[in-house]
């Protein structure tokens, strides 16, 4: 299993039966693929749908159904369509159980930045604002570092996305959770120590006497 | 009292400089046909009020590439590096609003309110020089209702007296747009006659279209 | 022709072609029927519909189906149903062109009390605030006076529906229009004269050299 | 993860003292055996939030004949004399709130804002205690956001999944309260298999719905 499919698997561990998920863009869309047989998530795309679905066959993609990216879609039976301040009432209005986005930054107080890079990258934050303040769970799925530098840093040095802490960070490496005293380094993936955790990120980690490995 | 009005007509009335919702979500329900006029006629300094920019030669994104807008205010524009060169470049004013507050403050301006009161934004540089409100303990933004000249919208269906029905994701900004613009411009896929659209089926009535779009005869 | 129904066709005079209009219970809704043939008028009942009309046969009313009052309506083909937040959107959102109300006081200022009687009727507000408040134009429809008590007043003693001025007055007597200066009498009823009119009314009038006959 | 109750038990489930809100206007679109049930149950001392109390006999008029209701809060109970005969009795308490402004503070609980910015009410004693904000030389009223321990809301179908899809004018404050409250209890005139209702007659999705009461078979 690649990287991204490994953080994938570990995230869906995070889903439930019934939930309303929200996936980003990039490494947070490959979740779908491994949610577990049994229970059924509603996929939200906050574009103005619940219950999307990847589209797999050739030949039907239909002008009026794509994901947040433009792409063609497709949906499940029971699937629900609705403009974009209903979607984001969902968002805002504690609706949405989980949100899983990317990304570029997370410092030590929990706090995220994925939006922009400025004067290099200015995409615009689209719905990541709205999803990380009204989300009940937020979880950023991202590669523990960017070109050999960390991502996990002591604050911040990006535009923030909001000023909620995030709930879990899961990377290659790692499970980490943002609580009250710091970050607390939950997990390891397969054949990763905690100093090698503790390499590769430059915010403060706690690190407990038990850590257990991540079940992928 | 007939609404319907051919296309390069209904352009024609847009001056230059005018602001412009225009509805859909990446290209998806947004009114090609209308903008495929826009840049035929040229008409230039358009303020554009819209989720994003699509890409280049998509929805929106044909207005970029012709160069007819200076400003817009979108959520995102990440997927235009045409939009984003010309933003660097100084050709372009973006305006980058969170998703949410977007819709609700587009929303906000149609529905007569005096603004949207959000937590979206809060603590971050979107709420830089913003009045906030403390309710419950809890900070919101005060966030303005949003208005425009016009509104361009697409639907699936429009019927004869301009009623509008919508399909899946293509639906996202374009019932909001159509409550909240001085006149309001529909192109619908297909115009069925007057009583086909069920009511429950109508995403914006009628009494709120000024404008519906000649379909063009393909027979004959 | 009745009092009421010379008020409503008078009313209905003041409606044009495409126009989105709300008429409240009672006297109002009798302007529906003397729409003039050659023009289309849109009315909204603000439980959720634009396009109602009135139902006329036994045996057609439908449970889902009714106006603000909770009596079976009909829908005119073209009709559109939505909820009660986008029915009070078209109301404060300045979409709907006129409202016609009935009303317990007007005064100088045209200011409009229709929804208490402190100690003696509490109905509540229902639409009626956002209806003044956002509408266009209002209309006040009602009999010009209330068992020889005049209606049109200095300043109302009643509750205020709005700090809204209304538009005009259609009475049995009159069509009043308040403006900055006051109430302007601008038209009596066939056989009414001026004199009638300021006698029935405690409010200042002004009383113009031309006033026309009310034409019904 | 079945949705289906027994009407007896979803009703059970409302402890005395609750707060509900009840979709419905005069009636129309009413849950009227959710009505029934706490009726025969004799929930007490319940808050409603709804349009109205409709009449004596007819939907929210139920709980009020039966005296359940302790404190109602809504746009207008003249249609109800019951309602007023407690009210001056001093045996129920009434809040009254514009139609449109009820509306908006429903829907701005279920939609996680702040309040509402509305005109209604300025100048009158619907102001009263109320603060105001003052936008581009307007003033408005800041309205909080209303929220409920349930909804009970009641649909033309349901499907299997808890999806529902109203009709004309018996959607009119469903669909508000269904966001807007900790639980939410729907029933439906039929419930039909997932993907008999297709998504764009969707007017609350399935993900809101927490109860779905099961129909009597009529069969058998």
């Amino acid at each position: 299993m690649d990287d991204k499919n490994l953080i994938a698997k570990r995230v869906a561990c995070e889903l439930s039966d019934g939930m309303l998920v929200n996936l980003g863009i990039g490494l947070p869309t490959l979740v779908a693929r491994h949610v577990p047989a049994d229970i059924r998530v509603h996929f939200q795309s906050e574009n103005g749908i619940v219950g999307m679905d990847s589209l797999n066959e050739h030949g039907l993609a239909e002008d009026d159904l794509s994901d947040a990216g433009g792409n063609p879609i497709s949906a499940v039976p029971g699937a629900a369509a609705f403009d974009s301040a209903f979607s984001f009432g969902l968002i805002r209005g504690g609706h949405l159980d989980v949100t899983v986005l990317g990304g570029l930054e997370v410092d030590e107080a929990g706090l995220l930045a994925n939006w922009m890079v400025p004067g290099k990258m200015v995409p615009g934050m689209g719905g990541a604002m709205d999803l990380v303040t009204g989300a009940k769970k937020v979880i950023v799925a991202m590669m523990h570092t960017a070109k050999g530098a960390a991502k996990i840093v002591p604050a911040c040095t990006l535009p923030l996305t909001s000023a909620r802490r995030v709930d879990l960070i899961v990377t290659e490496l790692a499970v980490i959770e943002p609580t009250d005293a710091g970050l607390v380094l939950r997990e390891v993936a397969p054949g990763v120590t905690p100093a090698d955790v503790v390499a590769a990120t430059t915010a403060r980690l706690i690190v407990p006497d038990n850590i257990a490995t991540m079940a992928v | 009292m007939c609404k319907l009005t051919r296309l390069a007509e209904a352009i024609a009335g847009i001056p230059i400089g005018a602001t412009l919702m225009i509805g859909g979500f990446m290209g998806v329900g947004t009114p090609e046909r209308m903008i495929d006029e826009i840049v035929r006629q040229g008409t230039g300094e358009l303020i554009v009020i819209a989720n994003d920019t699509a890409r280049p030669g998509v929805g929106i994104g044909k207005l970029i590439d012709a160069r007819l807008v200076k400003r817009v205010v979108a959520s995102h524009i990440g997927t235009n590096a045409e939009t984003q060169r010309q933003m660097i470049a100084g050709d372009i004013e973006v305006e980058l609003i969170p998703q949410g507050t977007l819709a609700e403050r587009i929303r906000s301006g149609g529905h007569g309110l005096g603004g949207v009161l959000t937590a979206t934004g809060v603590g971050t540089v979107a709420a830089a020089g913003k009045p906030t409100l403390e309710i419950d303990g809890r900070i919101f933004l005060v966030e303005r209702p949003l208005r425009a000249d016009f509104a361009l919208v697409a639907a699936r269906q429009a019927d004869h007296l301009g009623n509008l029905g919508y399909a899946l994701t293509a639906r996202n900004f374009n019932p909001l747009m159509a409550m909240a613009a001085d006149r309001v411009l529909a192109e619908a896929r297909s115009i069925v006659p007057t009583g086909v659209l069920p009511p429950d089926a109508v995403g914006t009535p009628c009494v709120v279209v000024d404008m519906l779009i000649a379909v063009e005869a393909r027979r004959g």
